[in-house]
């Protein structure tokens, strides 16, 4: 029978191809997961990218420890992925606080350093000022480097403890923040999509309203159906280049968070333009003819019959752009600079997680880390791909089966 | 006179999920004949058509009990589906033809088969567009789209492509009901003709439709056969009040 | 349900004009003392990125209203960008062009020496320069030929607007002439890490790059330390520039510029491994 | 009276602001591509290029002004073409077991899958294709190191694999349900009525998927940029040697360069953007035949 044996022979082929398609994506999936689960804890998610170094003013007072010797040494706020305990703590009664010894180890670089470890409710530390006298906060698994001058590098714990108590009136203290985390790259993320989608969505959806309800069909809207069409093809590189020459040096808008979004808008436009006219097009002619026959003009009949029919495909694309936006890294990487940190202003550079993963990935060659980010960007996507499900299910309004 | 049995069925029911869509359907269909289902819709008859050919299995939750013995033998069975396809063809309400030329179209179920030769399949084409009485109409476009014909063109295309697997039974679901009045009586004299080779199991709305061209009608109602007899006689003194009030359009 | 799409969409719009004014205003808070405030946005060579960091966040810890960011993008970069006033300031890991130079403030604020470095897997632990130049311009493909194991040498170089790049090619003498099949890397810590990756690699990149995840070669004997660049024995060296646009008088940029100069500065820039430009 | 005509006067705003929205959204649809072909032609307009041998130069050293982008042609046509050979098969049979094969459950289990595959930033299929594919392929390779065409041709395959998938799926469950019932009635199997009537019918949708996924797959840059190796010259002669596309040259060196050389990385955006265009022209054409028969 040569018809069953090719039968089977095809079946067979075609359950590799799936079998080749989901062994891909567990691969990559699993690799990424693998790879960066490692780095991922509530530090990562809490943190800025970059270390944050400041001098802090103390007053010198003595608080006396409210907890015991034992209950001190449970107190291990050290981010677990880096830092491992060698000496102490120990407690310091005139700064009311306990320090550590703990060797730091990240990829390439290795060494020792100070760590607080347990602060009382009541320490000095607690209303910490820095040079311009604004109060600040020191918190646990914060280094200490200096006091007053004298550095704390090759002193061993007892001897900095030592150092510390004889200080007399108020201390200078050197303190950086740690880093290691995404915070910055998160929220600068969040910043990137609700800026880029302000600008997209009134101009792509009230443009195409007027393509398709206004704009008398013919060679013109054709034209711009074809350019929409065309540049939603068009990578991301070539966006950049125009992003990086018009908004960046052009308009004096430097590498920031602004000519970033603007430079994403465009990209956004033609998606949000095609996939709102599919949406209106799918509303039947003989839906605004009913209304316009009741005495609605035009805009009532847009607003009050055709959007809310077509609202589930826009709900779509909003949330396709989205996903575009949280995935962009050619545009962004020329327009939005590398530097992982919360932009200050609409001026000031910051990079998404995806350019965070890149840098990370190309700069420091450390495939952990851009695994961990990708893991915050997958878990990002996957939300986004309920939610667009749940909303174009919910918002079905209009063909509710 | 009595003729040979084709299709048997003893006590079949069909649920879809937990709705029971055929209760207990025990009937006889001869050989060479024109048997008409009539009944409202909804009452299972072109679901039970669609059980003499296993078209049913498609659908995911449909649950068979019962038998439907095919010259003896019970189809519900591990039987080979494909053959008995081939050996029972269907035509449907919506023609259905597929976005090829007219010779693919018929030449299609052939040479799923294995048929390759290329005189015998012009030959079969030949055959069955004359059988189908479409012949004069597309003899010079053969390989024109099919889609370009008529609705009824369209319908008769699709029993040519039935013939062309020289079936034993052709089974038909509302055929005409998409079609003309003129389109509809070219089918309905094509079937006249069918049924000296054919055995045709027709569902159909029209009574009158049922009146002409049948031999024997059996009446569904509610997923039961109600009575079945020579069209003749269910259509002039039936036994059973409810098909009488049916008959006589007194109820839906 | 049309009212609540205008809901949405007017909640949108009001959502990003609070956050445009938010942003604005937030950078120019007077400062209570005299510290230095305001955002400098710095450019250019990855040579300086480990001194530049370091005094930058220096300099921060000592004005806390001050905003400082370096993004390592190559020296070309830093030097368009400057004249282009997309960065506050440049740096660059080579001498000017003559063209490059005018409408520019330009100051040396370090030495630093260039580290040629293979994999630590690597017997080789000398080269001469003249070998040096063979292996970038091709003629030498074979570790075996220079001492090594019999494997292909890998070249790792890097984009063309590097500083380091140009720098090196000069000092060794193969400007423009770097072999076809060279793998390009961008920027010092790529390099490094594609070297530590592949035992057949060889690269080039700052000194202040060296670590245990690669070795750097001897050049004609000499080991490659900052004593000896300071001596002159290890004579691939080169200067680290810092330049801004004379016409944008940007006040935190210059206290940048004049702590990195300052005694504080050249200790940082020693720290990480650099010559300081004092002594 | 007064009412009607603040009501008209309000529509009228209301039009006019939709109309300057849709002319804003096109101007900068416009202005990009004017941008691009102004600022990539004027070297060879003011000929301080020549644009024939820019266009067919092997070698891409802006320091002693050689500007050759024809190696990088072959290596995006070569990686692109690779990933279509390899993606493409593995895509469409995938769509048929989606939409064909799978009960509904699995086929919505693999189809979210898929979702979840296109949603992934391509960042990552390159931190993949780093971390995996070139140290891989570094143990298969003559060459010293892992950075290859073939490196490159596996990423991009596996980048347009949900593109393709999600686009022929679509179109084979668009296919009617009435040809496939035609297509059993006359005693086809499964495999036949797939093979026979559902694939050649959902043919243009099909098409147009595989057209995007070249798309896709030409304008690719981040991904690409770690795992191609980016030489400076030299038409990649076997699997194993480096590309470097075109997208990359210009990601890489759009940082820093200036004058022509910044020009030519416009002009080498004009190329790129002339072969999407030739893409898209041909997807049009497709769909339109499609309508036609």
């Amino acid at each position: 029978m040569g018809r069953k044996v090719k039968d089977n022979f095809a079946k067979g082929i075609i359950y590799l191809a799936t079998g080749i398609t989901l062994s891909v994506l567990i691969f990559i999936v699993g690799f990424i997961f693998v790879k960066g689960i490692g780095l991922v804890n509530f530090d990562f998610l809490t943190r800025d990218f970059n270390e944050k170094v400041f001098y802090a003013f103390v007053q010198n007072e003595d608080v006396s420890m409210s907890i015991d010797e034992e209950a001190l040494k449970q107190k291990t706020p050290f981010d677990d992925r880096y830092e491992s305990l060698i000496e102490g703590p120990i407690y310091v009664d005139n700064i009311g606080a306990a320090i550590a010894k703990v060797t730091y180890k990240n990829n390439a670089t290795e060494h020792e350093q100070l760590v607080i470890s347990y602060i009382e409710k009541n320490s000095p530390l607690t209303n910490a000022a820095d040079s311009t006298g604004k109060e600040m906060r020191i918190g646990t698994d914060y280094v200490i480097q200096s006091i007053n001058g004298t550095d704390f590098e090759g002193l061993s714990l007892d001897e900095a403890a030592a150092l510390i108590k004889n200080q007399s009136d108020e201390l200078k203290i050197k303190v950086v923040q740690p880093g290691g985390g995404v915070k910055s790259n998160i929220i600068t993320t969040l910043y990137m999509v609700l800026l880029s989608l302000v600008i997209a969505i009134p101009l792509g959806i009230f443009g195409a309203i007027y393509l398709t309800e206004y704009a008398k069909p013919g060679r013109f809207v054709n034209t711009i159906r074809f350019a929409a069409e065309c540049l939603s093809g068009i990578p991301s590189i070539i966006f950049g280049l125009f992003g990086m020459a018009f908004f960046v040096v052009a308009l004096k808008l430097q590498i920031s968070l602004l000519s970033g979004s603007l430079t994403v808008a465009i990209i956004l436009l033609p998606v949000i333009i095609r996939s709102t006219e599919e949406a209106l097009k799918t509303v039947p002619t003989s839906f605004r003819e009913g209304s316009l026959a009741l005495g609605a003009t035009k805009l009532q009949t847009i607003f009050k019959v055709v959007l809310p029919c077509a609202v589930p495909g826009i709900a779509t694309a909003v949330l396709l752009s989205i996903g575009r936006v949280v995935g962009e890294s050619a545009a962004l990487l020329l327009t939005a600079g590398t530097v992982a940190q919360i932009p200050g202003t609409l001026l000031s550079p910051g990079s998404t997680l995806t350019v965070q993963a890149y840098y990370v990935a190309k700069e420091e060659g450390n495939i952990e880390l851009a695994c961990a980010i990708g893991i915050v960007i997958i878990v990002i996507v996957i939300v986004l791909n309920i939610l667009s499900r749940i909303m174009s299910d919910k918002l079905d309004v209009f063909n509710k089966k | 006179m009595d003729k040979k049995i084709k299709f048997n069925t003893k006590n079949l029911d069909l649920f879809y999920g937990d709705f029971q869509a055929l209760k207990s359907i025990n009937l006889e269909i001869c050989e060479k004949e024109v048997t008409a289902f009539i009944g409202p819709s909804g009452c299972g008859k072109s679901t039970f058509l669609r059980c003499l050919n296993r078209m049913n299995d498609l659908i995911e939750s449909v649950r068979i009990e019962g038998e439907i013995l095919f010259d003896g033998q019970d189809i519900n069975g591990d039987i080979d589906v494909i053959n008995l396809r081939t050996r029972v063809g269907m035509v449907f309400q919506k023609p259905n033809p597929f976005p090829m030329s007219i010779y693919e179209n018929i030449a299609y179920g052939p040479k799923c088969q294995g048929l390759k030769d290329k005189t015998q399949l012009d030959k079969l084409v030949k055959e069955s567009l004359i059988k189908a009485a479409l012949w004069e109409e597309v003899k010079d476009r053969l390989n024109k789209s099919a889609l370009g014909l008529s609705g009824g063109q369209q319908q008769r295309l699709c029993i040519a492509r039935t013939i062309a697997m020289q079936p034993e039974v052709i089974l038909m679901d509302e055929p005409t009901s998409a079609l003309d009045p003129i389109a509809t009586a070219k089918i309905e004299d094509l079937m006249s003709k069918l049924k000296k080779d054919y055995t045709i199991i027709i569902v159909t709305h029209s009574m009158q439709q049922a009146g002409r061209i049948s031999d024997k009608t059996a009446f569904f109602l509610m997923g039961e056969v109600v009575e079945y007899g020579e069209t003749p006689v269910i259509f002039t003194n039936p036994a059973d009040k409810r098909t009488e009030d049916y008959i006589t359009g007194r109820f839906g | 349900m049309s009212k609540s799409f205008k809901k949405v969409l007017v909640s949108l719009l009001v959502g990003a004009s609070v956050l445009a004014f938010a942003g604005c205003s937030s950078s120019d808070k007077t400062a209570l003392k005299a510290a230095v405030s305001g955002e400098i946005n710095g450019g250019g060579s990855t040579s300086v990125q480990k001194i530049i960091d370091a005094a930058g966040s220096e300099f921060t810890a000592l004005n806390p209203d001050a905003k400082f960011t370096y993004s390592g993008t190559g020296s070309s970069d830093g030097i368009k960008g400057a004249a282009a006033d997309t960065y506050s300031f440049g740096c660059s890991s080579r001498d000017l062009k003559t063209e490059e130079q005018p409408g520019l403030k330009v100051a040396t604020f370090a030495y630093d020496g260039i580290a040629l470095i293979v994999n630590p897997a690597n017997t080789v632990t000398n080269l001469t320069k003249e070998q040096l130049t063979k292996i970038f311009t091709g003629e030498i493909t074979n570790w075996s030929e220079v001492g090594g194991a019999d494997a292909p040498i890998v070249v790792v170089s890097r984009e063309d607007g590097s500083g380091t790049r140009s720098a090196t090619e000069e000092l060794l003498g193969f400007a423009e002439k770097l072999k076809a099949d060279a793998t390009i890397k961008e920027g010092n810590g790529n390099v490094q890490t594609t070297v530590a990756g592949n035992a057949n690699a060889i690269g080039y990149v700052s000194l202040t790059f060296v670590d245990k995840t690669v070795t750097a070669v001897n050049v004609n004997g000499v080991k490659a330390t900052v004593d000896n660049v300071l001596n002159k024995t290890y004579t691939l060296s080169r200067p680290f520039l810092i330049f801004y646009d004379e016409k944008k008088t940007d006040p935190a940029t210059q206290a940048f510029i004049d702590f990195l100069m300052s005694e504080d500065g050249q200790k940082i820039v020693t720290k990480e491994g650099g010559i300081t430009v004092s002594k | 009276m007064e009412a009607i005509k603040r009501k008209k006067l309000r529509e009228r705003i209301i039009e006019n602001i939709f109309l300057l929205c849709a002319c804003v959204a096109v101007i900068s649809l416009l202005a990009i591509t004017f941008f691009v072909f102004y600022n990539g032609l004027a070297p060879f307009v003011s000929n301080s290029y020549s644009l024939w041998s820019f266009l067919t130069g092997v070698e891409w050293r802006p320091g002693s002004n050689m500007y050759g982008i024809f190696y990088m042609i072959v290596g995006s046509v070569l990686a692109t073409f690779g990933a279509i050979l390899i993606g493409v098969p593995v895509a469409i049979l995938t769509a048929v077991f989606i939409a064909e094969m799978a009960g509904s459950r699995a086929g919505k289990v693999i189809r979210f899958a898929v979702e979840l595959l296109a949603g992934i930033p391509s960042v990552l299929y390159g931190v993949f294709g780093l971390g995996i594919i070139v140290p891989y392929v570094l143990k298969i390779s003559p060459m010293a190191q892992g950075e290859s065409l073939l490196a490159t041709v596996f990423v991009l395959a596996i980048m347009i694999l949900p593109t393709v998938v999600s686009i022929s799926e679509t179109s084979l469950s668009a296919v009617p349900k009435e040809y496939r019932e035609g297509s059993y009635a006359l005693g086809a199997s499964k495999i036949q009525t797939i093979f026979r009537v559902v694939l050649p019918a959902a043919k243009s949708g099909i098409m147009t998927g595989v057209i995007l996924g070249i798309g896709r797959a030409i304008g690719e840059t981040m991904a690409v940029m770690l795992v191609c190796g980016n030489p400076i010259a030299g038409i990649p002669t076997s699997l194993f040697s480096q590309i470097r596309p075109l997208t990359t040259n210009i990601a890489l060196e759009m940082g820093y360069a200036s004058g022509v050389h910044q020009e030519l990385l416009y002009s080498t955006g004009v190329v790129l953007f002339v072969f999407i265009m030739i893409i898209n022209f041909a997807v049009n054409r497709i769909v339109k035949t499609k309508v036609g028969n």
